[in-house]
C-alpha cells in the first residue's frame, strides 16, 4: 500500500512519514545551503524541522483521539522481500508510538532551540565555529532516526532507527573529536558508546533470527514480516523456551541502548558530547528506546514471567547501582548521567514487571525533568565558562585564581567540576529555579512530575515484585540524596573558585526552553492523576492485553482496596518514598552545609573535597571510581581482545600463515626440492656421497661445488640406470 | 645345431660389456669403440634371429646398422679430432664446462 | 654335444674375453685390437648362422675399415693412454654392479621367458641360398630399396658433417 | 620394380625426396656462393622448404603405403611433415641473422638442417623398424654436427660430443630393442609385428623387453627423465638457432616414432609398459619443472622446460593400450607438439634476439627492463611464458587441456593431477621471466633483426589466435589418428 | 552469426575496442589514453545497462543466450555460450560499474606506463565479464584464468615495494586452485558428455563419492579466490602491493569470482555434495568472519586492515551461500555487490590519502576530518556501510545472510549466532580505523596542509555512495532481479537434499 492509499485510511495518519522526512529535509537543506546561512538561520531551520515533526505528531495524536485510540499501520515502501521474508518500511501510529513521537518531537524541538544559543558559545569556546552547522545536521539526523525508531511497524525498521540513533550518538559524543583526554578522549568515548551498543544490537539481531526461525513457519501464508501485530499474534503458539530466549536476547539489546547492567559503561563517557546532546540523546530520548522496545514487545514479554523477572531485576539493580555511583561524582554532568542510568533502571524494572504504563509514564516525565536538568547543567557550565573567560581576561582575577590552592593552572580549569562551583543561585537565578524544579521532580517530591511516575512504579513493584520494590526504594533514597548534594554544591554556599564568582546568566534563547521544561517537569505528573488516569487509558489503547493482566490488580485495588488505596495511588508507598526523599535531602543539607562549615577549620591540604569522603572512606572511593567497572571490563574484555587480535594478526596470520606456512613450507619447500633436484640428485647426490666416503671428510661447500658435474659418463650412467630399472621392472612383470 | 638363444644371450652379454665400456672408460675413442661393440652385439642377435626365422630382413638390418656405424664413426671421429684440437684432450672427464 | 656347439662355446669365450679385454686395457690401441678380435669372432658366428655375406662385410667393413680408422685416429692424436685421474672413480663399481644385475636379468629372462624359441629353432630347415650375397643383394635392391637409398644419404651427411667438423677455416 | 612403380612409390615420399634432392643440389650450389652472401643459401633452402611444405600439405587426405610397406603417407605423417617443414622454415628464420652475427655462417648449416628435416619426415612416414632406425640416424647425425657448428667454441664442441656419444649410446639400445622385437615376431614391419602379436604367435617376453629398450632410445631423443641429462648441456652449448630447431624437431621426431611404434605395432605390450610410461611421464614433468626453477641461464631454463613438456606429451603414450583413448591421446600429443613448437620457436626467437655474439645476454638478469625498452618483444615473450605455463588463452593451455583430457578419458586421473601440479610449479619460473622483464629495471640490448622479430611476433599472435580458433587444428590432429583404424 | 552485436558478447568484448585504439596511441599521450579507456569503460557500462533493460526479471533461466558450438576436441564439444540470469546479472553490472570508477581513480595516481596500464585494465574487464557470463565450463575457465594475467601485471608493474613477491604469490595461489578445477571440468566434460552448465545440471546423476571430489576440486579454485580462511594468505600481499585501481577491482570484482563460482557451479552442479559440505563450508566461513575481523583490528596499515576486512565480509557471503535457502543465497549475492561497493570505495579512499601522503600507516594520520571535511564525511558513510549500519547497503546483505543461515536446515544456527558477533567486531575495527585517520587532534605537521578531495575524486566516490544508500533503503529492485533464479537454485538443492539419507 502506498502513501496515497494510506491517506484513505482516515484522519491524519497518512502524514506519519513526515515525522521522519521533516528532519531529513531540514538536514539536507542545512547540508546544501547551510554554508550560505548564518548560525541563527541554521539553528532555526533545524529547530523548525524538528518542530514540524512535533506538529505532525500532535496531529497524529489528535487523530488518535478522534479514532478512540485505534492505531493504524501506514505502509510506505517494500524493503526486503526474499521468499518467506517480507520486510516493509511501514509506520505504526498508535498511542504508544505517538507518545514517543510527542516526547521526541517536543523535547527535541526545545533542545534544538536551546542549542541555538548554547552551541553558539560552545563552538567558539572550542575554537571551531565551522562545526556549528554540522551539529544541527547531526541533531536533525538524530530526530529522524529516533522517529524511525518510534514509528516503526516492525522490529527491523525499529532496528534501523535503533542503530541510526546509535550512530548519531557516536557522532555527537565525538563531536569535539579532537578534544578530551590526550586529544582523542572524546572520539574514544564515542567509539565506546557505539561498540557497547553494538554488543546490545548483537542480542537484538539474534533475537530477530530466533523470531524468524520459529515464527516464520507459523506465520500467515508462511511469510513473516516482523511486524508487531503478527509477532504478538504468533507468539502464544511458539514454545516458551524460544520466547524466553528471544526476550533475553532482546534484553541484551535493551541493556545496551538503555545503559543497563552490564552494558551501562558507555553512558557516563557519553557526557563528552555537548550538553544539548546529553540532554536530548543521553537522557530524554535515545536511551529510553530500550524501555520503548520492551513496552512494544509487551505481548511476548507477558508470555514468559521468567524473562520479565530478569528484566525487572536488571532494572532494579541498575537503578540502585548507578544511584550509589552518582553520589560520589564531582562532574555535574556525570552525576546526571548516573542518575539517568538509575532512572532508566526504574523504567526498565517497570516494563519488565509488566507495569508498562508506569514505565512509559516515567519515561515521559523523566524526559521532561532530565532534559531540564541537563540543559540547566549546560547553562551552569556555560555560566562557569563565561566566568572563566572573564577571569582569563582580567589579570587581577587571574592572580587571585592562581593563589587558589587546588587549581594550579588556569588552563586546566574544569567548568564542569562541582567543586569549583557554589553560590551560583545569586548569579544565575533562572537557572537556579529551573534546576531546583528539575531536582525536585527527580527526587520525587509532591507534586512534581517525578513523584507521580516514580510512585506508580513503586506501587506496581510492591504488588508485582517486592524484591525489586526494595531495590528501587533504596535507589530513590539515594536519588534524593545526590540531587540534594548537587543542588547544594552548585548553587548554595560560597563560590569555591573565581570563575564561579564571575559566572553570569545565559541569554533567553537558552533560558526560555528551560522555563518551558521546568513547567513540564512541575506539572507533567498531572497527566496521570489518581482517579483520572488519562495516561493509563491512553496507553492502554495499545498495550491492552498486557495491561489487563498486569494492572487488573491495581485497578481493582483502586476501587475496592484497603484504606491506603486512593484512586489508584498507594498512600503508604507514596508516603514512604516521599518521607525517604525528604530525609535524604535533609541529610544532604546537613552534610554539605554544616559539615562543610565544620571542615573549614582543617588546613587546606588535609581538607577533603567532599565531606562524605571522610565519612565513608573506601566506600566513597569505590563509588567515586564507579566500582571499577570500567577497569574490570578493560581487564576482562578489551585487553584480551586486543591481545588476541594482535596475536592472531602478528603471530598466527603473519608469522605462521603468511611467513611460515607460505614462505617457509610452501615456497621454501618448493625451492628446497628444486635445489635438491637441481643439484644433488640431478647432478649426482651419489657423487657427493661416494666422494665423501672415498675421500674422507671435506667441506660441504667444496662438495656442493664439485657435484655440479657435467660429466658425460654420469649422463650415460643415468641412461643406464633407467635401462636397468625398466628391464628389472619388466623382468619382474614377465616372471 | 646351436640353439638361437645361446647367441642371443651371448649378444646380450657383449652388449652389456659395451655399455660398461661407455660408463667406465674415459678415453672418448674407447667410449666410442664400446658403442661399436654394442652395435655389433645387437647385430649378432639380429643374425641369430634371422637364422631362426629364416628371414633375410634380419641380415639386411645388420647391413644397414653397419652402414650407420660407419657414418657415425666418420662424424664421431671428426668430432673427437676437433675437440682434441681445442682442448688437447679426449678425456671425457675433462669435457665438463657445461653443467648445472 | 655337437661340433657346432663346441665351436660356439670356444668362440663365445673368445668374444667375451676380447670384449672384456677391450673394457679393461689401459692402452687404447690394445683396446682397438681386442675389438678387432672380437669382431672377427663375431664374423665366425655369422658364418655359423648362415650369413656369409655379412661375415665378409663384418671383416672388411668393420674389422677392416672402421677399426683401422679408429687406430689411425688414436695414433694421430697420440691418445693411447690417458693420465690417471680419480674423477668419477665411484662410477666404476656402480656401473659394474648395474651391468651384472642387468646381465643376470637378461640371461634369466631369455632362458626362462624365451625358451620357446630355442625349441622351435631345432627343426628349421634353411634354404641353402639363405644369406648368400646374391640373395642379400636381391633383397637389398628390391624390397629394401628405400632404406638402401637412405643409407646413401646418411653417408653423404656423414661426409659433409666430418668435413664441417674438421675443416680449417680460412680467415 | 618398374619405373612407373618407382614413380608411384616416390609420390608417397615426394616431400622427402624433393627435400633430399634439393639439399644435395644446394650442397653444390653453395660452393658457388661467396662466403659473404651465404644468406642466399638460406633463402634457397627456405625456398626449398617452402616447396616441401606445399608438397606435404598437398598430401593431405592421402593414405597409401609404398616401398613394400616401408613407408606410408597418412594423416599422421602429413600432420607431422607439415610441422617439420614449418619448423625448418622457422629454424632458418632464426638462424639467418644469428649465424652472421656470431660468425659461423656457412652453407652447410642449411643443408644439414634440411637433411635433418628429411630424417624427421621419414620418421613420420616410416612403417618399418629398419626405416625408422635409419630415419632416426638421419635426423640425429646432422644435429650432432650442427650442435658443434660454433666450432671452435669449446661449449659448442662439448655439446656436440656429449650429444653424439649419448645419442649413439642410446641409439644402440634402440638397435638392440629392435633386434629383440624382430626376434619376437620375425619381422621389422610394423604391420606384421602387430599381426603376429595379435595372433599370439609372438614371443611376448622378447617383444616387451625389446619395446622397453626402444623406449629408452627414443626416450633419449625426446628428453624423457632419466634419459634427459644431455639436454641442458647440449641446449646451452649448441648455437641457439640449432637449439631452437632441435628442441622442436628432435622431440617431435622422437615422438613421431614412439607414437607410431607403440600405437600401431605393439599395443599388446601395454599391460606391461603403460606403467613405465606413466612413471617416465611423472618423473619427466616433475624433474623438468623443478630443476628449471634453479636455473639462471635462459637456455638451460628452456632446456629443462623442454624436458618438462616432453613429460606432458608422454602422458598421451600412457594411454596407448586403450583402443578408445589411444586416438585421443595421439591427437592430443600431436596438438601439443604444434603448441609447443609455436611457443618454443617464439621463445627462442626472443632469446636469440637478446644473445650477443660472444655468448653473453643469456642470463635471466639480462632480460631486466625488456618490457620498457622493447615492449613488443617482451609482450611476445610473456605470451610464450604464459603458453608454456598453460594459461588461457594460449595454445599451451589448449594443448594441456587436450592432453589432460586424454589422460582423464583413459582413467589416469592421478597422472593428470601430476600434470596440473607440475604446471603450477612451472608457473613459478615462467613467471619469473615476466617479472624480470617487466618489473625490474635494466637496459637490455636487442639485435634488430627483422626475421627474428617477425618470428617472435608471428608466433605470439599464432599462440593466442590459434588457441581461440583452435577448432580446425583440433580437427586436423584428430584426423591424423586415422591410421589407428 | 550476429554474435558480435549480441548484447552479452558486445558487453564482454567491447573493452577490446578500447585496447585496440590505445594500442595505436603514442605512449606520451597519456591523457588521450586515459580518456579512451574511460570512455570505453563507460560505453561498456552503457551497453550493460542495455543488457539490464532486456533482462526479464520473471525468468529464472538463463537469458540473452549467445550459444554456438566453438570447437570439438575428440567427441567433447565446447560451446561458446554466454548468458546471464539472476545470479550473475548484478555482478556483470557491478563489473561494468566499477571499471570506469577505477579508471577515473588512476587519473593522477598512475603516471608511469599509462598505456600498458589501461590496456591491462581493459583486458581485465573483458576477463571478469567473461567469467560472469560464460555458461560453458571451458569458456568459463578460459576467462577465469585469463583474469590472472592482467591482474598479475597490474600488481607486478604498478604495485608497491614488494610487488613482485605479491604478484607471483597472487598468481601461484590462484592458479593452484584453478588447476584442480581444470581436472574436474575435464572429468565433467568427458564423463557427463557436455561442458555447458545447464546441460550438466539437467543431466545430474553424478555418483555421490565422485561428486564430493569434484565439489572439492571446484571449491579449491573458488575458496582460494574468495579467499576463505585459511587460504587467504595471498590477499593481504596482493592488496597492499596493488595500485589503488587494482585493489578496487581485486576486492570489488575478482574476489566475487570465487563466491560466484560457488554459486554458479558448486551448488547446482553438485547439490548433494553441497548439502553435505555445507556445515564445513559454514564453519570455515564463520572462522573467516571472526578471524578476519580480529586480525583487521590489529593492523597498522590501512590497506591491510581493509584487506583483512574482506576476509571477514566474504565469510558472510560464503555463510549465506551455504545456508542453501533463499534468504541466505539472495543475501549472499547482494552482499557480493555490497562488498564490491563498500570495500571498493574504501580502497579508493585509502588510495586518495596515499596519493597525498605516500604512507598508509594509520599512526601517520589523525584529525583529518578537520583538514579534509568532505573526505571525512564520505569515508564515514563508506565505513558505516562496511560495518553494516542499518539503512545502508551492508546491513541488508548481512542481515539477510544471517537470517538465512540461522534458519537454514543444513547448517547449525550456531554459525549464524557466532557470525553475528562479527558485526560487533566489524564496528570495532572500522571505528578504530576511522578514529585513527580522522579523529583526534591534527598532531602531524605533514597533515596540516592536505588538500580536500577534488572534483574528480568526489565524482569517483559519489556513484558508489548512491548505491550504498539505494541498496540500504530500497533493495527491492536488486532482490527482484535475482529472486527467480535463486528460487530455482534452491529448488535444485532442496530436491537433492530430499534424496539424501
Amino acid at each position: 500500500m502506498l502513501l496515497s492509499e494510506a491517506t484513505n485510511a482516515g484522519g491524519n495518519f497518512s502524514l506519519v512519514p513526515l515525522v521522519v522526512f521533516f528532519p531529513l529535509i531540514g538536514l539536507l537543506l542545512n547540508i546544501i545551503f547551510g554554508g550560505r546561512l548564518g548560525e541563527k538561520a541554521i539553528g532555526w531551520l533545524a529547530s523548525l524541522a524538528s518542530g514540524l515533526a512535533f506538529g505532525v505528531a500532535v496531529l497524529l495524536g489528535i487523530s488518535l483521539i478522534g479514532s478512540h485510540g485505534a492505531g493504524v499501520t501506514v505502509p510506505f515502501l517494500d524493503w526486503i522481500t526474499i521468499g518467506s521474508l517480507h520486510l516493509q518500511w511501514a509506520f505504526r501510529v498508535d498511542t504508544l508510538s505517538v507518545t514517543m513521537m510527542l516526547v521526541v518531537g517536543g523535547v527535541g524541538t526545545l533542545i534544538h532551540i536551546y542549542a541555538i544559543g548554547y552551541m553558539h558559545e560552545d563552538v567558539r569556546h572550542n575554537g571551531d565555529p565551522g562545526r556549528y552547522r554540522r551539529f544541527f545536521v547531526f541533531f536533525n539526523l538524530f530526530i529522524a532516526a529516533m522517529m524511525v525508531l518510534v514509528s516503526a511497524d516492525n522490529y527491523l525498521m525499529l532496528f534501523v532507527g535503533w542503530e541510526g540513533v546509535g550512530l548519531c550518538s557516536y557522532l555527537l559524543i565525538g563531536f569535539w573529536y579532537d578534544k578530551g583526554k590526550d586529544g582523542i578522549g572524546n572520539a574514544i568515548a564515542g567509539k565506546k558508546a557505539f561498540i557497547t551498543n553494538r554488543i546490545g544490537d548483537f542480542g537484538f539481531l539474534v533475537a530477530s533470527f530466533l523470531m524468524f526461525k520459529f515464527f516464520q513457519p507459523l506465520a500467515e501464508g508462511g511469510v513473516f514480516s516482523f511486524d508487531f501485530d503478527s509477532v504478538a499474534a504468533i507468539a502464544p503458539k511458539v514454545a516458551s523456551p524460544v520466547i524466553l530466549a528471544i526476550t533475553l536476547f532482546m534484553l541484551l539489546g535493551v541493556a545496551g541502548k538503555s545503559a543497563q547492567l552490564p552494558l551501562f559503561v558507555w553512558l557516563p563517557d557519553a557526557m563528552a558530547g555537548p550538553t544539548p546532546v546529553s540532554a536530548l540523546i543521553h537522557a530524554a530520548t535515545m536511551v529510553t528506546a530500550g524501555v520503548y522496545l520492551v513496552a512494544r514487545s509487551f505481548a511476548i514479554y507477558s508470555l514468559v514471567p521468567a524473562a520479565q523477572n530478569w528484566v525487572a531485576i536488571v532494572g532494579g539493580v541498575t537503578a540502585l547501582f548507578a544511584a550509589t555511583i552518582a553520589v560520589a561524582q564531582f562532574d555535574i554532568k556525570k552525576v546526571l548521567a548516573y542518575s539517568t542510568i538509575s532512572q532508566l533502571g526504574f523504567m526498565v524494572a517497570a516494563v519488565g514487571m509488566g507495569a508498562f504504563v508506569a514505565g512509559m509514564f516515567h519515561l515521559v516525565t523523566h524526559a521532561f525533568f532530565k532534559a531540564l536538568l541537563f540543559l540547566s547543567a549546560g547553562s551552569v557550565i556555560q555560566g562557569m565558562e563565561h566566568g572563566h573567560h572573564a577571569v582569563e581576561h582580567d589579570p587581577l582575577l587571574r592572580r587571585k585564581m592562581k593563589q587558589n590552592e587546588r587549581l594550579g593552572s588556569t588552563h586546566h580549569f574544569d567548568p564542569q567540576d562541582m567543586r569549583n562551583m557554589g553560590g551560583l543561585r545569586h548569579r544565575m537565578k533562572t537557572t537556579y529555579w529551573v534546576y531546583l524544579a528539575g531536582a525536585l521532580a527527580l527526587a520525587g517530591i509532591v507534586p512534581w512530575a517525578g513523584f507521580w511516575s516514580k510512585d506508580e512504579i513503586l506501587a506496581e513493584a510492591l504488588h508485582l515484585n517486592p524484591a525489586v520494590y526494595w531495590l528501587l526504594t533504596i535507589a530513590a533514597f539515594f536519588t534524593a540524596f545526590y540531587m540534594g548534594r548537587q543542588v547544594i554544591m552548585v548553587f548554595f554556599g560560597e563560590p569555591r573558585s573565581e570563575p564561579a564568582a564571575q559566572a553570569h546568566e545565559n541569554p533567553p534563547i537558552m533560558t526560555v526552553p528551560l522555563v518551558i521544561l521546568a513547567l513540564l517537569s512541575t506539572f507533567g505528573g498531572f497527566l496521570n492523576l489518581p482517579f483520572i488516569h488519562t495516561f493509563t487509558h491512553w496507553i492502554e489503547y495499545t498495550i491492552h492485553p498486557a495491561a489487563e493482566a498486569a494492572e487488573a490488580g491495581a485497578e481493582a485495588a483502586a476501587h475496592a482496596g484497603p484504606w491506603y488505596m486512593w484512586g489508584g495511588l498507594n498512600l503508604i508507598v507514596a508516603g514512604l518514598s516521599t518521607l525517604l526523599a525528604l530525609i535524604a535531602i535533609a541529610l544532604a543539607w546537613m552534610i554539605y552545609t554544616r559539615r562543610v562549615e565544620a571542615l573549614k577549620s582543617l588546613p587546606a591540604a588535609r581538607r577533603p573535597d567532599d565531606p562524605l569522603r571522610s565519612m565513608l572512606g573506601p566506600v566513597f572511593t569505590g563509588m567515586e571510581h564507579k566500582w571499577w567497572v570500567d577497569e574490570l571490563y578493560e581487564f576482562l574484555i578489551i585487553k584480551p581482545y586486543v591481545a588476541i587480535s594482535r596475536f592472531l594478526a602478528e603471530v598466527i596470520d603473519w608469522k605462521f600463515w603468511h611467513d611460515f606456512f607460505h614462505d617457509t613450507i610452501i615456497a621454501g619447500g618448493y625451492r628446497g626440492l628444486a635445489w635438491i633436484f637441481a643439484n644433488p640428485i640431478d647432478l649426482g647426490v651419489i657423487d657427493g656421497i661416494a666422494n665423501g666416503l672415498a675421500e674422507g671428510v671435506r667441506g660441504l661447500a667444496a662438495q656442493a661445488r664439485r657435484i655440479q658435474t657435467g660429466f658425460v659418463r654420469n649422463y650415460a650412467l643415468s641412461v643406464f640406470v633407467g635401462v636397468v630399472l625398466i628391464i628389472s621392472y619388466l623382468v619382474f612383470q614377465l616372471r | 645345431m646351436v640353439p638361437v638363444m645361446y647367441y642371443v644371450i651371448l649378444s646380450a652379454i657383449l652388449f652389456i660389456i659395451g655399455a660398461l665400456g661407455v660408463l667406465i672408460r674415459r678415453n672418448a675413442i674407447v667410449v666410442f669403440m664400446s658403442i661399436e661393440l654394442m652395435l655389433n652385439a645387437a647385430n649378432l642377435a639380429f643374425v641369430a634371429f634371422a637364422r631362426q626365422y629364416a628371414a633375410t630382413s634380419g641380415q639386411l638390418f645388420v647391413f644397414f646398422v653397419m652402414t650407420v656405424a660407419a657414418a657415425e664413426v666418420a662424424v664421431g671421429l671428426a668430432l673427437i679430432v676437433a675437440i682434441f684440437k681445442t682442448k688437447a684432450s679426449i678425456n671425457v672427464d675433462q669435457i665438463n664446462t657445461l653443467k648445472g | 654335444m655337437t661340433v657346432q656347439l663346441i665351436l660356439f662355446f670356444i668362440l663365445a669365450i673368445v668374444a667375451v674375453l676380447t670384449a672384456v679385454g677391450m673394457l679393461v686395457s689401459k692402452n687404447a690401441v690394445y683396446a682397438a685390437l681386442y675389438l678387432i678380435l672380437n669382431f672377427a669372432a663375431v664374423a665366425v658366428f655369422y658364418l655359423l648362422l648362415n650369413a656369409p655375406f655379412l661375415a665378409v662385410a663384418q671383416v672388411t667393413v668393420y674389422a677392416g675399415a672402421i677399426m683401422v680408422l679408429f687406430l689411425f685416429v688414436i695414433m694421430l692424436l697420440g691418445a693411447e693412454k690417458l693420465g690417471q685421474s680419480q674423477v668419477q672413480a665411484w662410477q666404476r663399481p656402480l656401473a659394474i654392479g648395474l651391468g651384472l644385475i642387468l646381465a643376470a636379468e637378461m640371461v634369466y629372462i631369455l632362458v626362462s621367458g624365451a625358451g620357446g624359441l630355442v625349441v622351435a629353432s631345432q627343426g628349421t630347415t634353411i634354404n641353402p641360398d639363405f644369406g648368400s650375397p646374391a640373395n642379400v643383394g636381391m633383397e637389398l635392391f628390391t624390397k629394401y630399396l628405400l632404406p638402401f637409398e637412405v643409407t646413401s644419404v646418411l653417408l653423404l651427411v656423414a661426409i659433409v658433417g666430418a668435413i664441417v667438423m674438421t675443416r680449417v677455416e680460412k680467415k | 620394380m618398374s619405373l612407373s612403380d618407382l614413380v608411384l612409390n616416390l609420390k608417397v615420399i615426394l616431400p622427402i625426396a624433393v627435400l633430399v634432392l634439393w639439399a644435395c643440389a644446394l650442397l653444390i650450389i653453395d660452393l658457388f656462393i661467396p662466403a659473404q652472401r651465404k644468406g642466399l643459401t638460406a633463402l634457397l633452402a627456405a625456398l626449398g622448404l617452402a616447396v616441401v611444405l606445399g608438397l606435404a600439405v598437398a598430401q593431405a587426405g592421402r593414405q597409401e603405403s609404398a616401398f613394400n610397406d616401408m613407408v606410408v603417407v597418412d594423416g599422421f605423417s602429413t600432420f607431422l611433415n607439415v610441422l617439420f617443414a614449418a619448423s625448418g622454415l622457422a629454424g632458418i628464420a632464426l638462424a639467418y641473422d644469428y649465424l652472421k652475427r656470431t660468425g659461423m655462417e656457412r652453407g652447410e648449416y642449411y643443408t644439414l638442417l634440411m637433411f635433418s628435416i628429411s630424417g624427421m619426415m621419414l620418421m613420420a612416414q616410416a612403417t618399418d623398424l629398419i626405416v625408422m632406425f635409419l630415419a632416426l640416424e638421419l635426423l640425429s647425425i646432422p644435429l650432432y654436427v650442427l650442435s658443434g657448428f660454433a666450432r671452435p667454441r669449446a661449449d659448442s664442441e662439448e655439446a656436440a660430443l656429449k650429444y653424439f656419444l649419448l645419442g649413439s649410446f642410446s641409439g644402440a639400445f634402440v638397435v638392440f630393442g629392435i633386434a629383440l622385437v624382430f626376434g619376437a615376431t620375425g619381422s621389422t614391419a610394423l604391420a606384421t609385428v602387430l599381426e603376429v602379436a595379435r595372433n599370439g604367435a609372438a614371443n611376448l617376453t622378447l617383444l616387451v623387453i625389446g619395446a622397453g629398450l626402444v623406449v629408452v632410445g627414443l626416450g633419449f631423443k625426446v628428453a624423457a627423465v632419466p634419459f634427459h641429462m644431455w639436454t641442458p648441456d647440449v641446449y646451452q652449448g649448441a648455437p641457439s638457432a640449432v637449439t631452437a630447431f632441435m628442441s622442436v624437431g628432435a622431440k617431435a621426431g622422437g615422438f613421431a616414432a614412439l607414437l607410431r611404434i607403440f600405437m600401431v605395432a605393439v599395443p599388446s605390450t601395454s599391460a606391461h609398459l603403460w606403467l613405465v610410461f606413466e612413471i617416465l611421464a611423472i618423473l619427466t614433468m616433475l624433474l623438468g619443472n623443478l630443476v628449471a626453477i634453479a636455473q639462471t641461464n635462459i637456455k638451460r631454463m628452456l632446456a629443462y622446460s623442454s624436458i618438462a613438456h616432453a613429460g606432458y606429451i608422454l602422458m598421451a603414450l600412457v594411454t596407448y593400450g586403450l583402443p578408445t583413448t589411444a586416438p585421443i591421446g595421439v591427437a592430443a600429443a600431436l596438438f601439443y607438439l604444434v603448441a609447443y613448437a609455436v611457443t618454443s620457436f617464439g621463445a627462442w626467437a626472443v632469446v636469440i634476439a637478446l644473445e650477443k655474439a660472444e655468448g653473453k645476454g643469456l642470463e635471466l638478469d639480462d632480460y631486466a627492463g625488456l618490457g620498457r625498452k622493447y615492449p613488443l618483444l617482451a609482450l611476445a615473450m610473456a605470451v610464450f611464458m604464459l603458453s608454456f605455463t598453460g594459461v588461457p588463452p594460449t595454445l599451451g593451455f589448449m594443448g594441456k587441456f587436450y592432453l589432460f583430457g586424454a589422460a582423464i578419458h583413459g582413467g589416469f586421473v592421478g597422472l593428470a593431477l601430476f600434470g596440473v601440479v607440475t604446471s603450477l610449479i612451472s608457473a613459478y619460473f615462467y613467471l619469473r621471466v615476466i617479472v624480470i622483464m617487466y618489473m625490474r629495471e635494466g637496459d637490455p640490448e636487442v639485435s634488430a633483426d627483422p626475421w627474428l622479430k617477425f618470428t617472435a611476433i608471428a608466433a605470439a599472435v599464432l599462440t593466442v589466435l590459434l588457441s581461440l580458433a583452435a577448432g580446425p587444428l583440433f580437427n586436423l590432429a584428430a584426423r591424423a589418428t586415422l591410421f589407428l583404424n | 552469426m550476429n554474435f558480435v552485436i549480441y548484447p552479452l558478447t558486445l558487453t564482454t568484448f567491447f573493452p577490446l575496442l578500447g585496447v585496440l585504439i590505445i594500442l595505436f596511441l603514442k605512449a606520451e599521450h597519456k591523457n588521450a589514453i586515459r580518456w579512451v579507456a574511460l570512455l570505453t569503460s563507460l560505453v561498456t557500462f552503457g551497453i550493460s545497462i542495455a543488457v539490464l533493460a532486456q533482462f526479464d526479471t520473471a525468468n529464472p533461466d538463463l537469458q540473452l543466450v549467445a550459444r554456438a558450438p566453438w570447437f570439438q576436441i575428440a567427441n567433447w564439444t565446447v560451446h561458446f555460450y554466454m548468458a546471464v540470469d539472476g545470479l550473475s546479472i548484478l555482478l556483470v553490472m557491478l563489473t561494468t560499474f566499477l571499471t570506469p570508477i577505477s579508471i577515473l581513480s588512476t587519473w593522477t595516481a598512475v603516471e608511469d606506463r599509462v598505456k600498458e596500464f589501461m590496456i591491462f585494465f581493459l583486458l581485465l574487464e573483458v576477463g571478469m565479464l567473461g567469467v560472469f557470463v560464460a555458461q560453458d565450463l571451458f569458456l568459463f575457465y578460459v576467462f577465469w584464468e585469463f583474469t590472472l594475467v592482467p591482474m598479475y601485471f597490474l600488481i607486478g608493474i604498478w604495485g608497491g615495494q614488494r610487488r613482485m613477491y605479491a604478484a607471483i604469490k597472487f598468481f601461484l595461489y590462484t592458479m593452484a586452485g584453478s588447476i584442480l578445477m581444470l581436472l574436474a571440468i575435464l572429468w565433467l566434460g568427458i564423463y557427463q558428455g557436455t561442458f555447458t552448465v545447464p546441460d550438466l545440471i539437467a543431466k545430474g546423476g553424478i555418483p555421490d563419492a565422485v561428486q564430493m571430489v569434484l565439489f572439492i576440486a571446484f571449491a579449491a579454485a573458488f575458496a582460494i579466490k574468495v579467499p576463505m580462511w585459511p587460504l587467504h594468505s595471498w590477499l593481504p600481499d596482493a592488496h597492499v602491493e596493488a595500485p589503488t585501481a587494482g585493489s578496487v577491482i581485486l576486492a570489488g570484482v575478482l574476489l566475487k569470482m570465487g563466491t560466484y563460482g560457488f554459486l554458479r557451479f558448486n551448488l547446482p552442479l553438485f547439490p548433494e555434495a553441497a548439502v553435505k559440505a555445507a556445515p564445513w563450508m559454514a564453519l570455515l566461513a564463520t572462522i573467516g568472519i571472526i578471524y578476519g575481523a580480529a586480525v583487521s583490528y590489529a593492523q597498522k596499515d590501512v590497506k591491510k586492515l581493509v584487506a583483512y576486512s574482506s576476509v571477514s565480509h566474504l565469510g558472510f557471503v560464503m555463510l549465506g551461500l551455504f545456508a542453501l535457502n533463499p534468504q541466505g543465497i539472495a543475501g549472499g549475492i547482494l552482499q557480493m555487490v555490497n562488498h564490491g561497493l563498500s570495500t571498493g570505495a574504501l580502497f579508493l579512499i585509502v588510495g586518495m590519502i596515499y596519493e597525498r601522503r605516500h604512507t598508509r600507516d594509520m599512526n601517520a594520520f589523525g584529525g583529518l576530518w578537520k583538514i579534509m571535511p568532505i573526505y571525512g564525511v564520505l569515508t564515514l558513510i563508506v565505513t558505516l556501510s562496511s560495518m553494516g549500519l542499518p539503512g545502508l547497503n551492508g546491513f541488508v546483505g548481512e542481515f539477510t545472510i544471517l537470517l538465512g543461515a540461522f534458519g537454514s536446515e543444513h547448517i547449525s544456527p550456531w554459525f549464524a549466532g557466532i557470525s553475528a558477533a562479527g558485526v560487533i567486531m566489524a564496528a570495532v575495527y572500522m571505528l578504530y580505523m576511522f578514529q585513527k585517520l580522522f579523529l583526534g587532534p591534527v598532531d602531524k605537521e605533514e597533515n596540516q596542509a592536505l588538500k580536500d578531495l577534488n572534483w574528480r575524486e568526489i565524482v569517483t566516490l559519489i556513484p558508489l555512495l548512491v548505491f550504498i544508500f539505494w541498496i540500504g533503503l530500497y533493495p527491492k529492485p536488486f532482490f527482484t532481479l535475482m529472486a527467480p533464479s535463486v528460487d530455482k537454485l534452491v529448488t535444485i538443492i532442496q530436491a537433492a537434499a530430499a534424496g539424501l539419507p
